[in-house]
């Protein structure tokens, strides 16, 4: 469904990815993994459009949309779920869902009760400013943001980051219904192991901006994990 | 290395823009086969709005005269400038009109400041100035002829009439201007003449307001209150913009012409395009012109002004209309050729002598004189009431044309001053006519 | 202005007592959310001292603290035994002898490596004698030296803005080096580094310390490993482990916080 | 711009020093010479009325500089430039008001507005202006004692950017209504006018209009010199790093308030320099010169040059005002066109100014004929 | 200064009244033909012989002779002619007659026959079966107290039923008692002064207490005096109250312009953080807008002219929206994140905008007159008059204010809008074509800059240099609101306007307005964020 292939970015005079390589197949659950700073959050910024990519491309359903805006590809069927949640602090529960249905072709006319099902935290807070809800709920709003457009491909960056761990099951438990109930292709980064075990099919670990392993996720062995990922 | 490029880029920019205006210079100078008329009014900036007006009455009796074969057998030629309401660059622009362009005669300036702005240089280069706005007096130049009114031209007989039985018998007045040198000056000679006839200070109530001020509310409120104390009349020298929300305030108010008539200098027909006038029927305006005033020589001007309009498609169409100071234009463009014809040189010297006691039939319905001493004209003072169409209907005039004073009699300082530019005495600011060598080209001792 | 007369320079610091640097109690909310929680650290001088821990840490927030960017909520900063940093502005704190690098590098990219280091380098910081001083002999000896340190010495021409990533992480440290502080804040001094690079500044900050005290934070594991003596992790604004690398590796506290477990 | 990051001053270039001095020959001692030697009908001769106008040129060009200096190099950009710049005007003004003595109109010591106003005494804030050292000096003190005072609130506060530029202007118009009231003392809206010597000297005379002129392009010569001795000393860096990165100067130790403080003043007391020469040139001094227009036509001066360049700052006063001078006369109806055009045309594709564009050609043109790449510009 | 003429006029006058005096009953006919006269004296002379004779049926003559519909041949005929200029109705008969309306002539009447006339109407007036008009005509009496009137107003007393006319004409009567020669009538007449007078009679009532040279009072009964007094007390607490009253009245009207004239910058350049110089111009679009929208009705919708303003308020909208939008397209889209330069661009286009309207409109200001329904004002307390034109500026400000709210609340474009402002890239990355949003939230500002526009030209000029005017005062109160917040704007402007209003009396205007420049200049030091600064968002554009 998504494939990176060969991206280069710089930021500032500085290299950030090489040659970086990346495939989602349709229905997967894919987990980008790798320490800090090693360039998880730029590559999926990169596929947004969010950072222009040196060279390289980005296919989505076979259309490179490495030339297209960031909301063309956000209508072309990718949803997208930052880091760090950036909900709109302002705005209502009920607006932050909304907006997300711009990406709809008609502009979505209805926030589909679907959402509810999943996160029914989120109906009972519908007039809440998003500022004042709690890191989990807003990570819960954020992802709901991003499905209320019916995306084909959701993107994720750290969905647990800094969220109790009841909120991090919840999550979990979404992402797994989402990907093998719903079939919907998941792309993910995570840091955390057991979650990313959990809930991702493929894995691919990035050290210094390169992918540097892939594979299902039973193919991570501890001695990738003690290289890239711990101390 | 780039420096020096730069520096080198920037000398040859200098040369070149020295070269630019050396070029026009010497290209203006080019053809003499006509005389030249500068015409020095804003078209841009606040000051637009008042003078552009003029800019054309300037062209339109140009255009006239031309029609007519010119003057001395030579077409006219308007040297339009835009000195954009800055008042330094009207004196850099009256420079560059005497210098540059060679013209002989200037029409322009509207406001005093822009006319102290280029007194200096008309009187250093020899130029003829025809200032055609109604003003505070208090100057007398060799080189300018004013065509508008001086205060005894105006506000004092307006003052006058406010006492009188007719005007209402005001005992308690208002003076309400705008905060600059006309206004001050003329309530300063107002509040002397208001006391020679026995009105106490307390009984007078003096405010000004900056340029462009818009918000009346207050001082209309309080112009209410000070009328409890009795009679009481507005004397009005707000100028420009202000007058449309002053007039919109008197009018929301409710101060109605019977119970306190105000008197204003500045506003004219054209003032009053902005206001609804039903509300303010029966206030006045003081004036040496008005457009209503019935006579042929005024139908023919208006009927000229329409034309011309249309012919050129001014913008405001048949809407526009004429003042006071175009009028003033009017006057001082007829008996500038009629100087000219009489010297037979277009000369300053010499014009400057002829012009004095010149006569030209004015629209105001009187022959006008241009005073052989002072350079300012006989005019008659004309009062107007508001009306519903936004004219004036005239309610009293002067019999006749009164002569101005360039020095106000009401004030202490100015006395004794005398103004007299006639041959072959030159002093327009002393208390003895002193005799001077004349007619050369030296500019007039100032004493 | 009226600060001027506090400013202190770094003769005035007392370490008689072998500690450098004394955090004690300090916490910073931001909106409600714990930046720094209690915190207590303490360095001793010509330390060389890691400190590593997940994104959110307060590891950044710890350096502005110090560098009295954010002021804390509570507790008590002492720059050796006798000098309150929490009472000095910025630049005072700097002049008192704290130099610190930020996370993403910051030169000043119209001027040339040269002029960078001069701004950088130790000197009387007013405006006076920045209009008519003149740079001493020794100061630019010192800041030749420093190009020389940081490699730099053949780009002292260049305009910042024009080097490589790299050079600029390079250059950034070679400003602080200028500025001879007592004490080395580093955020992230490798990152987008090539290998080659990184190696470098290992040598480098590990040949720092001793003379000066240094603090590194870093993400980079194996560059903490190849300078590391002493490393502290922090996790939600606490400290969760000191120690040797090796013990901290070995800390199931730390491989918790690491892997979310 | 990179002709002061390179190392390598400019100051110590002879063959820069060698074109300096052309520039000073040719506008201080050619200009006068053309136009006081040649005969009236002369085709050398250099007509009369382009000396005071070319002193007002020069004298824009010293605020140019000083607007440069705070915004080109510092990166504050200044609405209210013409405060400072008015508040030398009205300090020259007063005393060439006082040098009237009792020749003005009413004969009277005091001033003749003061007159029309029933004055009957000098104000306070009058006395010692009739002494030109002290009225000159209070020609530099007094913006730059506002300024500074002004400048310490703000930066104290940390108001940057367009926060500074539109509290800067406000200050701009209060002053300006207070210099409009006629009760504040300075002539109301006709300001001061009517001067008639300098130092006991004739101001009518063209000697005394070309005295001036060059007395001005003296001026500018030092403002110069005076500029480019601050942005290549150590300040000049500093006060570029206050522009590019406020917040790591602080960690470097600086307190970036002292040097912003001290260039904002030293701007302002330009810009007061620079109005005490206008004055006597054009002969009025009114509260206009501190419309918030005018203010922002200076800052526009300096953009269309290019700021960040000295020699720009220059270049763009000239040309600004040549433009607007050939115009007003020459397409008086639609020359604010061509200014309006030019502002939004440079701002679009010459956003280093002309100067910058200049540069740009010439870089490509390099570029074209050496190395196909070049080297990428770096956006100030 | 010799004035003959004039002097002429005062000696014949004095004539006139000298030879009303000495007749006796004058003819009810003979009088009301004096009103055509060429001769004001003559009018004058008329109007008071209908005084006395009082006779309702002078009424309708005299109206017309108010209003310039009074004709009168060279043969004594009078005429009176209908509004439409076509009906001519004989003065004396009532009957409609046929003339040529070439041969009459309409005798011409100054301010000292309105003052008159109008008193005299206001009598007649005093039984006319409409309220209102018998409450003008009771006030007109009050303001201009004669003693003719007294015993129509006693008699209008007796039958009057509305309270507010009953206490207008007691207190009228009470002026005109004050001079009675009767202590107790006196007294009471200052009781009902104070109980309803205001300061119009306060002077009256000093003037009672004066003291002349030989320590005499003007007013001999001390009972009177006292009560005077106290009256005096009364009114004065009063006027105080309405005089606090006022300043905030005048200080909301000064503020919802203010806020209409900063409502659009509040968009532009609060939310959008484009530092937009042109925003003057487009209020100043806005004010031609409803000029040319005039124009269109005098053409083709004379009868509809008082309900331009229906057609000018979309309309102005409209079209600044349009332009705004252009602008946004062709220049300013080039220029953001480049906030100072924006400045620069923006004032050319300002300079571009008004030399376009000066060539098209030409340098005058042109005429935008109120509708009639807003010309006039309501009298909340004495002395205290509420222009209509200005509490529906009130009025317009909040509904505008309730309009934006409620689009960028409740809308689709408005919640977009919010987003993109919130965080641009998130915005985008939710689908939201960031740049058409631009585009729109740029059209809405302007769009309402020309509501503002609209406004603007209800209360001041209308020309091409409406805009700079307010430019200033714009950005400062925005700035002050604190940018990016509409709800800040709104507080600001009322701030500013009524601290100013307050100031005014105290200062002047200008010392005010300096003041309050003085006051703004230090609160953005001490809090550059503005009133209301949003949380956590950086205010710098």
């Amino acid at each position: 469904m998504l494939v990176a292939e060969k991206l280069n970015q710089f930021y500032g005079g500085s290299h950030i990815l090489w040659d970086f390589d990346l495939e989602v197949p349709s229905g997967a659950c894919v987990c980008l993994m790798g320490r800090n700073g090693v360039g998880k959050t730029t590559v999926l910024k990169t596929i947004m459009g969010m950072l222009p990519a040196r060279s390289g491309s980005v296919t989505f359903d076979g259309v490179d949309v490495l030339g297209r805006s960031i909301e063309a590809r956000a209508r072309a069927g990718i949803g997208y779920v930052p880091q760090g949640r950036d909900i709109f602090g302002q705005l209502t529960v009920e607006e932050n869902l909304r907006v997300g249905q711009a990406a709809k072709r008609d502009g979505g006319e209805k926030i589909p009760e679907s959402v509810f099902t999943l996160f029914p935290v989120l109906a009972e807070m519908l007039s809440r400013r998003g500022g004042d809800l709690s890191g989990g709920q807003q990570q819960q709003l954020a992802i709901a943001r991003a499905l209320v457009s019916e995306p084909s491909l959701l993107i994720l960056d750290e969905p647990t980051e800094g969220i109790q761990p009841n909120v991090v099951k919840q999550i979990g438990d979404v992402i797994l219904e989402l990907n093998r109930v719903s079939g919907l292709t998941v792309l993910l980064v995570e840091q955390k192991l057991t979650f990313a075990r959990r809930v991702a099919d493929r894995f691919c670990i990035m050290d210094r901006g390169r992918a540097v392993a892939q594979g299902q996720m039973p193919e991570l062995t501890d001695e990738l994990v003690r290289r890239y990922l711990t101390v | 290395m780039k420096t020096k490029n730069q520096l080198k880029k920037i000398v040859c920019g200098a040369i070149a823009v020295a070269l630019c205006l050396g070029a026009a210079a010497a290209g203006a100078e080019d053809d003499d086969d006509t005389i030249k008329v500068g015409v020095l009014h804003s078209l841009s900036g606040t000051m637009a709005i008042s003078e552009t007006s003029l800019k054309d009455t300037v062209l339109m009796m140009i255009e006239e005269q031309n029609a007519k074969g010119g003057v001395l057998g030579k077409q006219l030629e308007a040297v339009v400038v835009d000195p954009a309401s800055d008042w330094p660059l009207f004196a850099e622009k009256a420079r560059e009109l005497i210098a540059v362009h060679d013209v002989d005669v200037v029409f322009g300036c509207w406001t005093s400041v822009s006319r102290k702005s280029v007194l200096p240089v008309f009187e250093e280069l020899n130029g003829l100035l025809f200032y055609p706005v109604q003003y505070e007096g208090e100057e007398s130049s060799w080189n300018v002829f004013y065509t508008g009114a001086a205060p005894n031209q105006q506000a004092i007989p307006a003052v006058e009439y406010l006492m009188s039985e007719d005007g209402g018998g005001a005992q308690r007045w208002v003076l309400l201007g705008t905060d600059y040198v006309y206004p001050r000056t003329t309530n300063k000679i107002l509040r002397y003449f208001l006391n020679s006839k026995g009105v106490k200070d307390s009984d007078i109530m003096e405010e000004y307001t900056p340029f462009g001020h818009s918000d009346y509310q207050t001082i209309v409120a309080n112009v209410k209150k000070f009328a409890a104390g009795g009679p009481t009349a507005v004397v009005s020298t707000i100028n420009g913009d202000s007058n449309v929300p002053f007039y919109k305030e008197l009018a929301a108010q409710g101060i109605k012409a019977e119970d306190i008539p105000v008197v204003a200098f500045s506003v004219g027909e054209e003032e009053l395009r902005g206001i609804d006038t039903a509300p303010l029927e029966g206030h006045l305006a003081a004036w040496n012109y008005f457009q209503s005033i019935d006579n042929p020589t005024n139908q023919a001007f208006i009927e000229q002004w329409k034309q011309y309009v249309k012919d050129n498609n001014l913008p405001g169409g048949d809407e526009r209309v004429t003042n006071d100071p175009m009028e003033a234009h009017y006057i001082g463009f007829k008996m500038w050729v009629q100087a000219v014809e009489q010297a037979k040189t277009t000369d300053v010297d010499a014009v400057r002598q002829a012009l004095s006691g010149q006569v030209v039939q004015s629209p105001s319905g009187y022959p006008i004189t241009m005073d052989g001493k002072n350079h300012h004209l006989h005019k008659p003072v004309v009062i107007g009431e508001v009306n519903h169409e936004g004219q004036f209907d005239i309610v009293w005039a002067t019999d006749g044309p009164i002569r101005a004073d360039a020095w106000s009699p009401h004030i202490p300082d100015s006395a004794s001053k005398v103004a007299d530019w006639s041959y072959p005495h030159l002093c327009g600011n002393c208390s003895e006519p002193k005799i001077s060598h004349s007619g050369a080209k030296s500019s007039p001792a100032s004493q | 202005m009226s600060a001027g007369a506090r400013v202190l320079d770094s003769s005035r610091v007392d370490t008689h007592q072998g500690g450098i640097l004394y955090v004690e109690g300090v916490s910073v909310a931001f909106d409600g959310f714990k930046a720094l929680d209690d915190l207590n650290l303490y360095l001793d001088e010509g330390e060389l001292r890691c400190i590593i821990g997940p994104n959110g840490a307060g590891k950044t927030t710890l350096m502005d603290v110090i560098t009295g960017k954010t002021r804390p909520d509570t507790g008590t900063i002492f720059f050796g035994s006798n000098v309150d940093l929490t009472t000095l502005e910025e630049h005072e704190i700097v002049n008192a002898g704290i130099g610190r690098k930020f996370q993403t590098p910051t030169v000043f990219e119209q001027h040339s490596v040269l002029e960078n280091l001069e701004v950088a380098a130790k000197a009387n910081k007013r405006v006076w004698s920045s209009l008519f001083g003149t740079t001493s002999a020794v100061v630019r000896d010192k800041i030749l030296e420093v190009a020389e340190t940081v490699g730099l010495a053949q780009t002292l021409d260049r305009q910042a803005g024009n080097l490589s990533h790299g050079q600029k992480q390079w250059l950034e440290i070679g400003m602080l080096l200028a500025q001879d502080p007592m004490l080395l804040l580093v955020d992230e001094p490798v990152a987008g580094m090539s290998q080659h690079e990184v190696e470098r500044t290992g040598e480098l900050l590990s040949g720092l310390a001793g003379s000066h005290t240094v603090v590194v934070v870093e993400h980079d594991m194996e560059f903490i490993r190849s300078i590391a003596r002493k490393v502290t992790v922090l996790h939600q604004g606490r400290v969760i482990a000191e120690g040797e690398m090796d013990d901290v590796q070995q800390n199931p506290d730390v491989v918790e916080v690491y892997l979310g477990e | 711009m990179p002709e002061l990051h390179t190392g390598r001053h400019p100051m110590h270039s002879a063959r820069a020093w060698w074109l300096l001095a052309c520039f000073v020959a040719i506008a201080a001692v050619m200009v006068p010479v053309f136009n006081l030697v040649p005969d009236e009908d002369s085709i050398w001769k250099l007509p009369d009325f382009l000396i005071p106008l070319f002193g007002k040129f020069i004298c824009y060009a010293i605020v140019a500089l000083a607007i440069d200096l705070i915004w080109g190099y510092a990166g504050i950009l200044s609405l209210g430039h013409g405060v400072f710049f008015a508040l030398g005007g009205y300090a020259m003004g007063m005393y060439l008001m006082r040098s009237i003595g009792t020749e003005g109109v009413y004969g009277n010591e005091l001033p003749d507005f003061m007159v029309f106003l029933d004055w009957k005494e000098l104000p306070w804030f009058w006395y010692g202006f009739e002494y030109f050292a002290f009225a000159f000096s209070m020609a530099l003190v007094v913006p730059g004692a506002l300024a500074f005072g002004f400048g310490w609130l703000a930066f104290r506060s940390r108001i940057t950017g367009v926060y500074f530029s539109i509290i800067t202007q406000a200050m701009t118009f209060a002053f300006m209504l207070l210099f409009f009231r006629n009760d504040t003392g300075f002539g109301g809206n006709n300001g001061l006018t009517d001067f008639k010597r300098i130092l006991g000297i004739s101001l009518q005379e063209p000697g005394t209009r070309v005295g001036l002129y060059v007395v001005s392009v003296i001026a500018l010569l030092g403002t110069y010199l005076a500029c480019r001795y601050i942005v290549c000393s150590k300040l000049g860096r500093l006060v570029t790093a206050v522009r590019d990165a406020e917040t790591k100067l602080r960690f470097t130790g600086y307190d970036p308030l002292q040097y912003k403080l001290f260039v904002w003043t030293f701007s302002a007391v330009l810009c007061g320099l620079a109005g005490a020469l206008y004055v006597p040139q054009v002969g009025i001094i009114n509260p206009s010169e501190m419309q918030p227009a005018n203010s922002i036509e200076m800052a526009i001066w300096v953009a269309v040059g290019g700021r960040g360049t000295l020699v720009g700052a220059v270049a763009g006063a000239w040309l600004v005002n040549a433009t607007k001078s050939w115009f007003t006369v020459a397409a008086p109806e639609t020359w604010l066109y061509v200014l309006g055009g030019t502002f939004i045309l440079v701002t679009l594709f010459a956003p280093r100014g002309l100067v910058g564009l200049l540069e740009s050609v010439r870089l490509r043109g390099r570029a074209d004929s050496t190395s196909p790449t070049g080297s990428e510009e770096v956006d100030p | 200064m010799k004035l003959p003429g004039f002097m002429a006029i005062v000696i014949t006058m004095a004539f006139a009244g000298v030879e009303v005096r000495a007749e006796e009953a004058p003819d009810f006919n003979e009088a009301l033909q004096g009103l055509g006269s060429k001769s004001r004296t003559t009018i004058l002379k008329s109007i008071d012989q209908l005084s006395e004779l009082n006779d309702p049926r002078s009424l309708s003559a005299l109206e017309a002779l108010l209003g310039k519909r009074l004709r009168s041949d060279d043969h004594d005929g009078l005429f009176i002619v209908d509004e439409s200029g076509e009906i001519f109705v004989d003065a004396l008969t009532g009957e409609e007659v046929r003339v040529d309306p070439d041969s009459l002539k309409t005798p011409r009447i100054n301010n000292r026959v309105r003052r008159s006339l109008k008193p005299l109407i206001a009598r007649l007036r005093l039984r006319n079966p409409d309220v209102s008009i018998r409450l003008a005509a009771a006030e007109e009496l009050e303001n201009r107290p004669s003693a003719d009137a007294a015993d129509s107003i006693r008699l209008a007393l007796e039958e009057e039923s509305d309270q507010t006319v009953r206490n207008v004409l007691e207190v009228a009567l009470a002026r005109i008692e004050l001079k009675s020669d009767d202590p107790q009538l006196r007294l009471g007449a200052v009781e009902v002064l104070g109980e309803h007078g205001d300061r119009n009679q306060e002077a009256e009532l000093v003037a009672l207490l004066d003291q002349n040279e030989d320590g005499q009072f003007a007013e001999s009964d001390p009972a009177v005096r006292e009560a005077a007094q106290s009256a005096i007390q009364r009114i004065q607490r009063t006027a105080f109250l309405n005089d606090m009253a006022g300043h905030f009245f005048y200080g909301l009207s000064l503020a919802s312009v203010l806020l209409l004239a900063a409502l659009g910058l509040a968009i532009t350049f609060g939310l959008m953080g484009v530092i937009n110089m042109a925003h003057g111009e487009m209020l100043m679009l806005g004010a031609y807008t409803t000029y040319v929208v005039i124009g269109l009705f005098e053409q083709h919708l004379l009868a509809w002219l008082d309900w331009y303003l229906l057609i000018a308020v979309p309309t102005a909208f409209l079209v600044c929206a349009a332009v705004g939008m252009l602008l946004e397209r062709g220049v300013i889209r080039f220029l953001y994140g480049r906030p100072l330069e924006t400045l620069l661009a923006t004032w050319g286009i300002s300079l571009v905008l008004i030399q376009t309207v000066r060539l098209t409109f030409g340098a005058q200001n042109v005429e935008v007159a109120n509708p009639s329904w807003l010309s006039g004002g309501y009298e909340i307390l004495s002395g205290v008059v509420l222009p209509w034109s200005r509490i529906a500026i009130v009025m317009f400000s909040i509904t505008t204010v309730a309009v934006v709210w409620w689009l960028l609340q409740r809308t689709r474009l408005g919640l977009y809008v919010r987003a993109v402002t919130q965080n641009r890239e998130m915005a985008a990355g939710l689908g939201i074509a960031t740049s058409r949003i631009d585009m729109l939230t740029f059209g809405l500002g302007s769009g309402i800059a020309g509501l503002g526009g609209v406004a603007l030209s209800q209360v001041g000029n209308v020309g091409p240099e409406l805009g700079r005017s307010y430019i200033v005062d714009s950005f400062m109160v925005v700035v002050l609101g604190g940018v990016g917040n509409i709800m800040g704007t709104v507080v600001a402007a009322l701030g500013l306007g009524v601290l100013n209003k307050f100031l005014e009396p105290v200062s002047g205007a200008v010392l005010g307005k300096i003041f309050v420049l003085g006051f703004l200049i230090l609160f953005i030091q001490r809090r550059p964020q503005g009133i209301f600064a949003l949380k956590g968002r950086a205010a710098e554009a």
